[in-house]
């Protein structure tokens, strides 16, 4: 059964160093406020996972809480590079950060699967490309009845999924509406799980019987965190703050500007 | 009416696309070319993105692939892994439209990385949905603007598969869906050769020379037999592109990168 | 692009002699108009796909309609046999009936490969039991990554199939709402498709962003059919008339009382 | 109060399920129990049913696995494939509450023929959702009506595994549930041994004797060292039962099969 717990609380509670960490968000409800919040509470070694890593995995990258990093495109989109993450593999700095890449199929399967229970996700993939020459998580298996080489990767299952969504009820449902991504599967393939919501209600009041929802016993905290996406946005609740997408391109490319912005904007703010 | 280079070449791409046309659209260059359709002559085109939404007809143009709009403006929205089983995989999607930082002449992609992988000179994005886009789709279109570091003739790392490095890799592994058949530049349009599978030059953008051309391709281009001018763009389509770029720019409060 | 149809019009276009044929629904949206109109057009030698079977199989196989069954659990639910299957299975009547037996997950692991273009489903399953070694369509696969061994089955790709929904819009869109079943992805999963629905709408009215669509491109025929689902119900629409499935089990006992039933009820009924 | 046998077993068995309970549960005999629970001590138990229904509160019984009033009254439903991909195979599932045709000492389950498979005697409905519930479940509960005929030495076909046809199969083959744990009937109750994995007689219900229970077995039964008497019905659990059978007669506009 969910439990409500503050911000600081849940990832105090539920993040450990060393975890395998899933904070998702298909542009839509990234995690920004929980993902501040291990930031501020220095939480080292972390694998993070995720199909998009975007500004919130560079300020993580950035601070070095990761050692290694699972991923299918990483960029700040419509933008240009994640700094960040390029100085951390192209220059180790703060610390090296080792790249375990899959494409977007992979990983959506991936999750898939590890929601599913399984313990590896097939699907048709990687054929001809040189991901698998390098990646050695990726296998192939013949399907027994036609003969048809598949692709096969190891499913994801995270120790800590971290995610956003709409609301969640007192008991600790949660409903997740619009570009929903894999952020019901990070949940269910982890673990442990903190959920953080914009408002959490009496009633959900579903407006459809197949709405996307997390019922509580999936779910190990929910976090009330009213604009806990933004920049990113939240359906029904605010929009995507462009500018300062752009504006982390300037923010993000020099180490003491970067520096001085979590300072000011995350480590020393409240949560 | 005057229109710059990166015009003409989205107006190209987006002439390549009808109304029965099923397509996953990639953000940027694709983004634009395929809601210029929508905008122009192919208003009942099917617009998809990876972030799961399905017949989505934006007014302004995603920053990212998971914009509000997107979702808004969709028939329906799905989650990213059965976009990724029931309507890539599924087979469901009629063109596909890619980019990349390299491409070679048998159309393989690469947005990986520039230099070794291990110790790469440039950490580019990586696949997204590329690498299998690139096989699931009934065919390959490629909008990219041309010079010897984006036309080249090894790719530093092949993210996407086209035809393969010999033109009979695609084939020969058995991937049945037809791969590139276009390729659309700033400066021209090529189609893949029926044959060899090489990319040809079929069209020449107005203004644009032979040996233009060959200066901004990294490996030794052919040209048809019967090479055409592309018809420059006409007034309407480059009013519902400036339109389209004015709205984005205003809705993201900032100047488009294009 | 989806076109509208009569249902007479539809069966006669997308129903062939010997195809596969799924027609499903979970206990809801049953789509017993299109099964009766399948068996006024006499089609024979029909390869019938359903996780469960109920009274309109019973009435195909009672009919005559197929020669084989691919199912995983075949029943009037909470009333008990269907006396048509069992006659066809035990004594051939009135033709034999070959059975292709799976369990539910099994078959909805089909199902999902089918729609996902896969030419096989992996899940956990079939382990310690008798089924695999009477169906060769069971088979097992080791994971390449810890070794265990999943169970494979080949994916259900129907010729065509057949499903009732609530609602379309005149492009040919159709909503599905409620007990979804297996509906979504049979319709995915096969070569052609007819749907039949209570209602064709101007809009759809979709109450939320993530409700259950079939886009008019992946529909070859759209029916209007008020009513279509009955004795079977259509959340939003009526109710399940159980009484009928209780009577089910007197009418179909006998073999003239169900063809007497046949008869005044299906094939001199105006569809 | 008077009550009848089926009463008993109905509720002996939703005695067994507690509030933090994650129920997968069939229709028929379990429906019942499960249900029973919810309207009795257990408010809070979370049923679900494989028709994809999460959290379902009916207020009458279904006759069906997916009736309409489970969706109506439930949290949230989830197409098939989902719930045996996520919520059954994923792990999310405390207790399967299955029932059969057949059952043998080591809870392994017929529901798909008497006789032989190819030529049956009778032909069942088949597993259903039952071969993997029974390994897919944390632990699972069996409730029977019992006699020679269901409670057989040998089964003639084994649809949902138990312990095995030797009571060592389950863990052999990497299993990793507990698999049937509890037998409830309309004469007794069962748990399985720790070591033998045998179901064991551990509570008669009220007026039923050793020798009846032999004479309705088809092996030779085991009775713990301390057996005691199930304690029947008491009012509450009665007048919830019956007044739970009363309206799913009404609302189904016939006597209910039990």
């Amino acid at each position: 059964m969910a439990e409500l717990f503050s911000l600081s609380q849940a990832v105090a509670r539920f993040v450990e160093d060393g975890d395998v960490v899933a904070m998702e968000g298909f542009t839509h409800l990234i995690p920004f406020a929980a993902g501040h919040e291990v930031i501020r509470q220095r939480r080292r070694d972390l694998t993070l996972v995720r199909m998009t890593p975007d500004i919130l995995y560079d300020q993580l990258i950035g601070m070095g809480a990761a050692r290694k990093l699972v991923f299918s495109w990483g960029g700040n989109p419509g933008v240009g590079s994640l700094h960040r993450m390029r100085e951390a593999v192209e220059r180790g700095w703060p610390v090296p950060l080792e790249l375990d890449e899959h494409s977007h199929a992979a990983m959506a399967n991936a999750y898939e699967a590890g929601a599913a229970g399984l313990p590896c996700a097939f699907f048709r993939g990687y054929r001809g490309t040189d991901l698998p020459r390098v990646n050695p998580n990726i296998k192939f298996v013949a399907c027994p009845f036609t003969g048809e080489e598949l692709a096969a990767i190891p499913s994801i299952r995270p120790d800590v999924a971290i995610i956003h969504a709409q609301k969640a009820d007192r008991e600790g449902n949660v409903l997740i509406e619009g570009i929903v991504g894999v952020q019901k599967e990070a949940v269910l393939a982890a673990r442990r799980s903190i959920v953080t919501v914009e408002e959490i209600v009496d009633d959900l009041e579903l407006k459809s019987p197949n709405a996307v929802v997390l019922p509580s016993w999936t779910v190990s905290a929910v976090v009330a965190a009213p604009g806990g996406a933004r920049p990113s946005y939240a359906h029904g609740y605010y929009a995507r703050d462009n500018a300062f997408y752009f504006a982390w391109d300037k923010i993000s490319r020099d180490r003491n500007t970067f520096l001085e912005w979590m300072h000011a904007n995350v480590t020393e703010a409240r949560s | 009416m005057n229109y710059t280079t990166a015009e003409m070449m989205t107006v190209a791409a987006a002439r390549a696309l009808s109304n029965d046309d099923i397509c996953f659209v990639g953000i940027g260059l694709p983004s634009a070319a395929c809601n210029l359709a929508r905008l122009t002559h192919a208003p009942e085109i099917t617009l998809i993105y990876e972030s799961g939404t399905i017949r989505t007809r934006p007014a302004v143009l995603p920053l990212s692939i998971g914009d509000g709009e997107l979702c808004d403006t969709a028939l329906a929205t799905v989650s990213v892994p059965e976009m990724f089983r029931y309507w890539l995989q599924g087979g469901r999607i009629t063109i596909g439209f890619l980019s990349g930082a390299q491409v070679d002449r048998f159309g393989n992609l690469n947005s990986t990385v520039i230099g070794d992988y291990h110790r790469p000179t440039v950490r580019l994005p990586g696949s997204g949905g590329a690498t299998e886009i690139a096989t699931s789709c009934g065919e390959i279109f490629i909008i990219m603007r041309q010079s010897k570091r984006s036309f080249v003739a090894e790719l530093d790392f092949l993210t996407s598969l086209g035809h393969g490095r010999n033109g009979t890799e695609r084939q020969a592994s058995g991937v049945k869906t037809k791969g590139p058949t276009l390729l659309i530049s700033d400066l021209c349009s090529m189609s893949s050769d029926p044959d060899t599978k090489e990319f040809v030059v079929h069209s020449l953008h107005p203004g644009v020379s032979r040996e233009q051309v060959r200066e901004n391709t990294g490996w030794e281009i052919r040209f048809a037999e019967n090479v055409e001018e592309t018809p420059p763009p006409n007034r309407m389509e480059l009013e519902a592109l400036r339109d389209l770029n004015a709205r984005t720019a205003a809705a993201h409060g900032v100047t488009a990168a294009d």
